[in-house]
C-alpha cells in the first residue's frame, strides 16, 4: 500500500474488508452521506462543475483558517458524491502542498469500479486532476 | 416451433463471458449495439484471411473477389429490405445515413419557406442536422409532440403539420419507449396530404426496427430509409440508406472523391449514377462482408418470432419491474408491436447508481438521456436507466434481472 | 539489422493463398490498400468476442472496457503521429477527413475570393470536395502543374500562387508517380509568405506517406493532416484528420447526431468541444481497435527501414522494368525518397489486357487513372498500370513479376 | 456441356484445349484481330458504349440481308476485344430470338477469368444483357 494520508488509509482499509463489490458500494453509499462540506446544489454552477462526469457532480476546494485543505462537494449520483466524500474526508485540513501530490490510485486499492464511469475523460480522474491543480495553485500562491 | 434460444446464444462467442465475481454477462444494452454472431466474425475475419483488396477498378483476382463480395452483400442486404441494389447507398451507420438526407437531398430541394416535420420522439441523429439545416437555410423545423398520458404521437398534430410540410422524418421505433409509430398511417398521410395536398417526403430512421422487424422499404412506400449494421448483429462502421432511384438523382454529392466521380479535369467534375455517386473514396469493405453475414444470419430466423420473443420479454419484464416499489417505467408495453426496450427510473437511486448496482451483478444496462434530450423534457427527466432485450436474450435472464433490481431496491432504496 | 521478411511476411495470413495453377500470390497493389497482420485481425476479434459496446455515456463493464479501449487507440494513434490525443478526429478515411476539412473548416472561414491551391499531382479526394466547394460559394482554385519534365511539382508556380492562397491543399506522397513531395518546405512557404505574408493553412493528404514515413504532425507543422487506417495495415472503415486545436475550435460542426452534442432542445443544439464535436453517432469502434492494433505492430519495425526497404525496391523493379523493350515508367524512382509506386505502360499492350495477363501468374497489380485524372491528363495518358510495394514484400517478388512482365512482352507485345 | 450455337461449341472447345490462363490469354488476343465486324473507333459513341467496362469497348447490333443478327464491336483491351469478337462469331447470322435466349455461361466454360473484370458492374455481363435485349427487340419489332 502506498504511503496516504491516515484518514485515507483508514477508508482503504474498510474497502478491503468488503465482501463484494455490492458490499463496497454499501459502503460508498454510506460515505456519500458523511460529506465533511457538502456543496448546496444553490451553489452548483458551471464553474465548480466537474466534466467528464455522466452524472452531475460539483466541487470546490477552499482554505480553512489553518492553512488545511478543505474539499466542498456534491452530485446526484450516491456513487459519486461518496467518492468525493471519501477524498474530502482523505485530504481535509491536509497542507495544500502534500495535496497537490497525491495520487488517484487509492481508488483502485478500494476496488471501487465507479471511478471508471467511462465519460469521454473519466470524470473521478477529472475531478482528481482540477483538485490537485488548485491545491498545487494554492501552494504557490501562498 | 419458436426460437431455439440454445442454439442462437452459442453463435454469440461473448455471451458466455463471464464478469466480476464470475457472475455471468447478461446483455441488456442492444438498443445501443447488439452483439455479433460468430458468423459475422468470420466473414470479417475470411475477407481479411483470403480476400482483402480494394475495389472497383482493378482486375486481379483479389480485387474481383473483393468486389464481388461488397457488390453482393448490396444485392443481398437491399433484398432482405425488399429493394433493388441500386436502392442502397452505403453510409457509416444511420447517423450518416441521416446526414446524407440533410447534405444530399435536403440542401438541393428545400429551400426557405419549407417546413421539415419531425417528432419529440426523435433520437438526436434526427433533429440536429435539420436544426443545422434550418439555421443554414431557413427551413422552419416543426416538431410533432408526444401525447403524455398515451407517450405515442400526437396524430392529430401531425395530421395538421404534415400539410405544410415538404419533408417528413419520424422515427420507426423509439429507443427510449419501446413504442413503435404507426409509420404506415404517417406514410400514408404524408403521401397525400402532405405539402398541401402535392404529398411530402418521408425519411424513416428505422435504426431501432430492423433489429426485429422484417422492413420491406417498397413496400413501406417512404423515400428514404436510414439503418445501422451494428444494431442487427452486424459490425460497427456501417449503415445504409435507402433511396427511391427517381428521388436519388435529384441529391447532391455529399461527400466526394474518388470513385463517386465519372471524370475529373482541372475544371470541373461529373459524377458517376446511383448509390456510387454518394460513396466516396474506399468503401467499408470488411464492413460490408460482416454485415451481409449478419443478414444472412438473421434471415435463418423467424423475425414475427423474434419479435414477439423481444416484445415479450419486455412486456413481462416491464410488468414484474413495476411491481418493484419505487421503480416507475416510461414506456409502453401494454402494445402488441412494443420492440425490447424497457426504461426506468427509481425514485430515490440515482440511475447512475442504478447501473453500477446492477453491472455489478453482471448486467450491462445503459443509463442516461439516450441521444433524445427533447423526448426527455417530454417525459419531464433529465434520464432513465434503460435495458433493451434482443433475440438471444431469455427469460431466465430477464428473472434475474428482475430479481436483482429488486434486492437494490431494498438494500439502496 | 534490416527488416526479417520472413517474421513479418509470417504475420500476415493471406501472403500464404495460393492463386490459380497454384502459384503464390504476390500483390503489388498495396498503394490500394496494405494486407493486414493478423495482430490487427486479433484484435478486432477480441474487441467482438469479449468486449463489443457502444461507448462513451454507460457505466457498465463492457461499455467501459470498449470506451477505454476506443479512447486508448485515439491516445496512441496520436502518439504515432507525434500529438496529443485531442489532435486527432476520427473519420472514414482520407476522403472523409478532406471533405471534413472542407465542411467544417473551409464552408466557415472561406468565402468568396478566397483562394485555395492544390496541385495536378493531387488524387480525387484533394480535388473534387474543392471543386464542389469552389461552385457553391464563389472560391477560387488554382493548381499548381506538375514539371512534365521532373514529374515533380512546379515549385516556382507554388512560390508565386501560394501568395494569394488562404488554404494549400498538397499531397504528400504520389500514389502515381512515387515522388514524395517536399511538404516541409511547401509548409514553410506557406506560412511565411502565403495569404500576402498573413499565413495560409495547409492540408496535407497523407494516405500514401503514412506507411512508409514516420509522420509527426506537431512537427511537420500543418494544420490538417489526412489518413486513412487501411493503407498501413489497419481494417478499412477508419482514417483520421488531425488538427490543430486552435484551429478546432473554428471549424463547424460536419456530419451532426448523438454524442457529438453537449445539449438538444427543440430550440437548438449546443455542441461538444474537440474531436468529438465531429464524431456523431456510433464511432467506429471495432476499427479504432484494429488501426490502434496496426500502429501497435508498425511501431515494431524501424520506419526507416520500411522506407529504405520499399523504395529499394521500387527502385530496383522499375530500373530492369525499364529494360523491357516497349515498357516507359511514369514516376521518379531516382530521388532517394521515392516511394514503393511504380507506374508503367507497355507501348502496344492495354494497361488492363497488362493486368489480366499479370494476374494470371500471380501478380495484383492496378491499372487505370488511380483516381488521379487530371495528373493522367498531365502525363499525357488515360491511365497506367501500378505496382506497389509494402514491407512484406520481397527482391525475389520483385525479381519474379520482372521476368514475368517480360515473358509476358515477348509473348503479346 | 449446354446446347451452344455451333460456332461457339467450337471456340469453347479451343479453350478447353489450352493448357493454362496464359494459353486461353493467346487465344483470345487472337480472337481480337478476327472480329467480324469492326466498328471504327470514329463510330464509338455514348450510345454505343458498354458500361461498367473498365476500358472502352462499344457494341452495336445489326441485322444482316438475311434477318440474321449481327454484332458489330471494339474495344481498346484486347482481352475484351477478344470476347466481343467470340460473342460475333458465335451468333452471326442467328435468328434474333435464339440471341435473345442465349445464357452468358459460355464464358465460364472457356475459363477465361477476363469475362470477370470486376467493375461495378459486370462489363461483359452489362454487354451480353445489352445484346439479349436488343435481340429481344428485334424479335417483337419484326
Ligand atoms: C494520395 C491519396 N489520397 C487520398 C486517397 C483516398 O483514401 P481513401 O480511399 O482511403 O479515403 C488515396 C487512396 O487511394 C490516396 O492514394
Ligand atoms: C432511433 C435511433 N436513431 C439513430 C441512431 C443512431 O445510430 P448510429 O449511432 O448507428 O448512427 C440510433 C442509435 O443509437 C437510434 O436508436
Amino acid at each position: 500500500m502506498t504511503n496516504w494520508p491516515l484518514p485515507l488509509k483508514k477508508i482503504i482499509a474498510e474497502f478491503q474488508d468488503c465482501f463484494d463489490r455490492m458490499e463496497r458500494y454499501e459502503l460508498l453509499f454510506d460515505y456519500a452521506n458523511k460529506l465533511p462540506h457538502e456543496l448546496q446544489s444553490k451553489d452548483w454552477t458551471e464553474e465548480n462543475r466537474v466534466k467528464g462526469c455522466q452524472s452531475k457532480a460539483h466541487v470546490e476546494c477552499m482554505i480553512d483558517e489553518n492553512g488545511g485543505f478543505q474539499i466542498h462537494g456534491a452530485a446526484d449520483a450516491n456513487l459519486v458524491q461518496g467518492l468525493i466524500a471519501i477524498l474530502a474526508i482523505g485530504v481535509d485540513g491536509m497542507p495544500p502542498s502534500e495535496v497537490a501530490s497525491l495520487s488517484p490510485k487509492f481508488v483502485d486499492e478500494m476496488d471501487v469500479k465507479a471511478s471508471l464511469t467511462p465519460s469521454r475523460a473519466n470524470g473521478f480522474l477529472n475531478m482528481f486532476e482540477m483538485i490537485r491543480n488548485t491545491a498545487a495553485d494554492m501552494e504557490t500562491e501562498a | 416451433m419458436g426460437l431455439d434460444l440454445e442454439a442462437i446464444r452459442a453463435d454469440f462467442p461473448i455471451l458466455s463471458r463471464t464478469m466480476d465475481g464470475g457472475r455471468p454477462l447478461v446483455y441488456l444494452d442492444n438498443a445501443a449495439t447488439t452483439q455479433k454472431p460468430k458468423q459475422v466474425i468470420e466473414a470479417m475475419n475470411s475477407y481479411y484471411e483470403n480476400t482483402n483488396s480494394n475495389v472497383h477498378r482493378a482486375v486481379h483476382t483479389l480485387a474481383g473477389e473483393a468486389t464481388e463480395g461488397y457488390e453482393n452483400a448490396r444485392t443481398e442486404i437491399a433484398a432482405y429490405f425488399g429493394s433493388p441494389r441500386d436502392h442502397l447507398i452505403f453510409t457509416s451507420g444511420t447517423t450518416e445515413a441521416i446526414n446524407l438526407v440533410a447534405y444530399g437531398w435536403a440542401r438541393a430541394n428545400l429551400s426557405k419557406g419549407d417546413v421539415i416535420v419531425t417528432t419529440e420522439m426523435e433520437h438526436h441523429a434526427d433533429i440536429v442536422p435539420w436544426q443545422i439545416l434550418s439555421k443554414e437555410r431557413g427551413i422552419e423545423i416543426r416538431y410533432i409532440p408526444l401525447e403524455r398520458d398515451t407517450l405515442t404521437l400526437d396524430m392529430d398534430a401531425f395530421e395538421i403539420a404534415v400539410k405544410d410540410a415538404s419533408l417528413i422524418c419520424v422515427v420507426h421505433t423509439s429507443n427510449v419507449l419501446g413504442v413503435r409509430n404507426d409509420v404506415e398511417r404517417i406514410i400514408q398521410l404524408s403521401k397525400t396530404k402532405g405539402n398541401r395536398g402535392n404529398g411530402a417526403f418521408v425519411m424513416i430512421d428505422a435504426a431501432q426496427a430492423a433489429p426485429h422487424e422484417r422492413i420491406n422499404f417498397i413496400e413501406l412506400g417512404c423515400d428514404f430509409l436510414a439503418l445501422s449494421s451494428h444494431k442487427m448483429g452486424g459490425p460497427t462502421g456501417i449503415g445504409g440508406l435507402f433511396v427511391k432511384p427517381e428521388i436519388m438523382e435529384t441529391m447532391d454529392p455529399f461527400i466526394s472523391g474518388g470513385d463517386m466521380i465519372e471524370t475529373v479535369t482541372l475544371e470541373g467534375s461529373t459524377f458517376q449514377k446511383g448509390p456510387p455517386k454518394f460513396e466516396a473514396g474506399t468503401p467499408r469493405i470488411a464492413e460490408a462482408f460482416g454485415w451481409h453475414a449478419a443478414i444472412k444470419w438473421l434471415s435463418t430466423h423467424n423475425m414475427e418470432e423474434v419479435h414477439e420473443h423481444v416484445s415479450n420479454l419486455a412486456r413481462h419484464t416491464a410488468e414484474q419491474m413495476s411491481k418493484i416499489s419505487g421503480i416507475k417505467i416510461y414506456g409502453r408495453h401494454d402494445l402488441e408491436n412494443c420492440s425490447g426496450v424497457v426504461s426506468f427510473l427509481h425514485e430515490k437511486i440515482h440511475a447512475e447508481d442504478l447501473a453500477h448496482l446492477l453491472d455489478s451483478g453482471g448486467f450491462a444496462v445503459r443509463t442516461g438521456h439516450h441521444c433524445a434530450q427533447p423526448l426527455m423534457e417530454a417525459l419531464g427527466v433529465s434520464s432513465t436507466a434503460r435495458i433493451s432485450f434482443w433475440l438471444y436474450n431469455t427469460q431466465e435472464e430477464a428473472n434475474a434481472f428482475v430479481g436483482h433490481l429488486e434486492s437494490i431496491v431494498e438494500r439502496f432504496g
